[in-house]
């Protein structure tokens, strides 16, 4: 039986891969933020889990307005990094596990998720900046990852009840797995930020601090906050922190606090990480 | 009901904006591929006639309007894809969009960003 | 306020399209299954629907294996008749109506239903040839289409109650409109039919007429009714029927059954066309 | 367990099939355009070349041979397609897959189509 064993929620900002990419981690403005990434890479590399759930979302990259799913599984064997505009990242390709992805796809639609499948997709800055920044820059990533994309680009996305219902299933559906894998689940984006308009800019620390301690101990208050409060709090963009519910929702109600990083800012973004650990582990 | 306009300086990408802007974020979307970014460079107005651009929107991208392209229908991940093929970054384009420069931008960044108060409704801006 | 004041359920079969693009419809082989259709195309006349949601399947003509959409909705202002392998039908363009279909996608994504956004898509049979069906052969389409695509193609389908929670979910959408329409919603694909395999032809006129007159007066046997008994009685493509469970799901519990009709073979497959009206209407 | 295996003749197009069966299928859809069904008549291997088939998804289709396709992972909306393209309706294929002529399964769907009796299961049928 697969099982989850934790989970990990950070920001995607594509400013921190291109600043590893660029070997820039050291200067001044960016020390203090990679500073903080040391624990949760000892941390990874000591769970050293079979295999990744990345919970984050296509920025225009893999899929375009013609066609706009809510919630999509890469099923393929390997999923090439997209060109954004500037290239590709130099980072490794990320292998999938289309034995393990079909079985969490098919698990979750016939428990009334809607999930699109996904046989041939890139995968952008907000799949593979979480990967660098939680297992720096290997010749290969240490395990495979299934790509769970969520859109929060087009409103509206899901409602953060559907994210962590989504959240809740898919840990139903690890159970269900046969072969015996360690899963860690990943979500990502946010967390404060505005990439737009007048308001572009805009950190709400204070916001961003009670979401980082309540996603640990009380879930619910997020479960039920509805998409405008995160428009008007946390910035238009960072309504991508309703990506952090899935990950919440695949933990068991009780969860260690392994570690919390907060750091303003990368570029336009403040930038939160949080490592929770299932209780059983 | 929800208010979405009531928050000052942010245009939401619901179903009104996509459907002003599906052609024009669709362009944007093409300079993913390098041979579509070469075009464009090659010959801006060229390349535009490809797409069905709304006038607002053909001379946004030839102004190099960012604010301008976001309120005619653009999303800033399609719109920063213009952005990413003239080599500037997303925080170029959030500081001229937000009125000022890169560097006043920057600034404002490393000291904490743009405050939360004030900026919350229109009606609390008074 | 819109609403929802009938339903028609209906077979989709290609050579029926076929049949009538090439002038074939009187023939001894098509005339028993036409004469049938007659009586359909004259209550719809007379209902004069201001929109028709259309819940159909796409047959790898506007998808593909690349990107499987469990439910997908098309805002497109129109909609070409797509190339199955051998042009186009000869049948008019399908206009959309985005303002109501962006606020159906909206309404059921917040509803909870993942929906994917299809901004650019062609249609293929399981959408023209009921059109062609219920309205014969005009210069254009009586009103505005939206069309539904369900994933039944790529197993697993969404389960028959998922796709009846949909319908419920687009009765709400429908009633939480602005404007005054009364909008028709069609359920298409069906009946027992195997197109694949030594099987193929299979019919099985015994379920088939049971789910017409179930559907009508107890749907929540078929509600319930698990993808393996599609299968092994109504044949592997017989699946479609799921789609049917989306129209009645969309009615109210109470319906005034109008007209049944259920004629075998077309080509490969058993075709049904099943009208109930709202009795509010 | 659902046992789905246990239904004589059929071959659900799952979560396996799929994904032997994708560059394959894929092949089928592009079929849809005119330009490729002119160059898939033209040359047929040539054509073949440029998708990513097992060896018995290529002979298959070379042989025509429809029963054989769907079991190398083919979906039969997709394997309808280069029978589209040679000219070929469904009910053709599916008088072949089943191992008799298109006459006689004609005759068949006209009396009513195949029974269900006795093809709902393996074990039923003995
Ligand atoms: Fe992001
Ligand atoms: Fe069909």
């Amino acid at each position: 039986m697969a099982r989850i064993v934790a989970g990990l929620a950070t920001s995607h900002v594509p400013a921190i891969g291109i600043a590893m990419d660029q070997g820039k981690t050291g200067e001044p403005y960016w020390k203090p933020l990679f500073d903080g990434y040391d624990p949760a890479r000892k941390w990874l590399a000591k769970l050293d889990p079979d295999l990744i759930v990345l919970v984050y979302n296509d920025h225009g990259s893999a899929f375009s307005l013609e066609v706009i799913p809510t919630f999509a599984i890469g099923v393929a064997e390997k999923f090439l990094p997209a060109d954004e505009g500037w290239g590709p990242r130099p980072v490794p390709v990320v292998n999938g596990d289309p034995k393990f992805a079909w079985h969490l796809a098919e698990s979750l639609i016939l428990d009334e998720f809607d999930m699109t499948i996904v046989n041939d997709m890139t995968v952008d800055h907000g799949l593979t900046v979480p990967l660098s920044i939680v297992c720096g820059q290997p010749e290969k990533w240490p395990c495979p990852v299934i790509p769970l994309s969520v859109n929060v680009v087009q409103y509206p996305p899901p409602t953060g009840k559907r994210c962590f219902d989504l959240g809740r299933a898919i840990r139903k559906a690890v159970k269900r797995y046969d072969d015996d894998l360690r899963v860690l689940i990943l979500g990502t984006g946010g967390m404060s930020h505005q990439l737009h308009g007048e308001r572009a800019g805009l950190i709400n620390s204070e916001f961003d601090k009670s979401f980082l301690d309540d996603l640990s101990r009380q879930p619910q208050r997020l479960v039920d906050l509805p998409h405008i409060e995160y428009v008007r709090e946390a910035g238009a963009e960072g309504i991508e922190l309703v990506m952090w519910l899935v990950m919440r929702g695949a933990l068991d109600d009780d969860v260690t606090e392994i570690y919390q990083h907060y750091h303003v800012p990368a570029s336009n973004t403040a930038t939160g990480l949080l490592i929770l650990e299932n209780l059983t582990e | 009901m929800n208010n979405f306009d009531d928050i000052p300086g942010t245009y939401l990408f619901d179903k009104d904006r996509c459907h002003e802007g599906y052609h024009f974020n669709m362009f944007c979307k093409s300079l993913t591929e390098p041979k579509n970014r070469d075009d464009f460079k090659a010959n801006e107005e060229g390349y535009l006639d490809n797409w069905q651009l709304t006038q607002s929107q053909r001379q946004s991208v030839l102004d190099r309007d960012w604010l301008g392209m976001i309120k005619a229908g653009g999303n800033i991940y399609y719109t920063s894809k213009i952005a990413a093929t003239d080599g500037h970054s997303f925080q170029y384009i959030a500081a001229l969009m937000s009125g000022t420069t890169e560097n006043e931008y920057r600034k404002m960044m490393v000291d904490g960003g743009r405050s939360i108060e004030g900026n919350r409704s229109l009606s609390e801006k008074g």
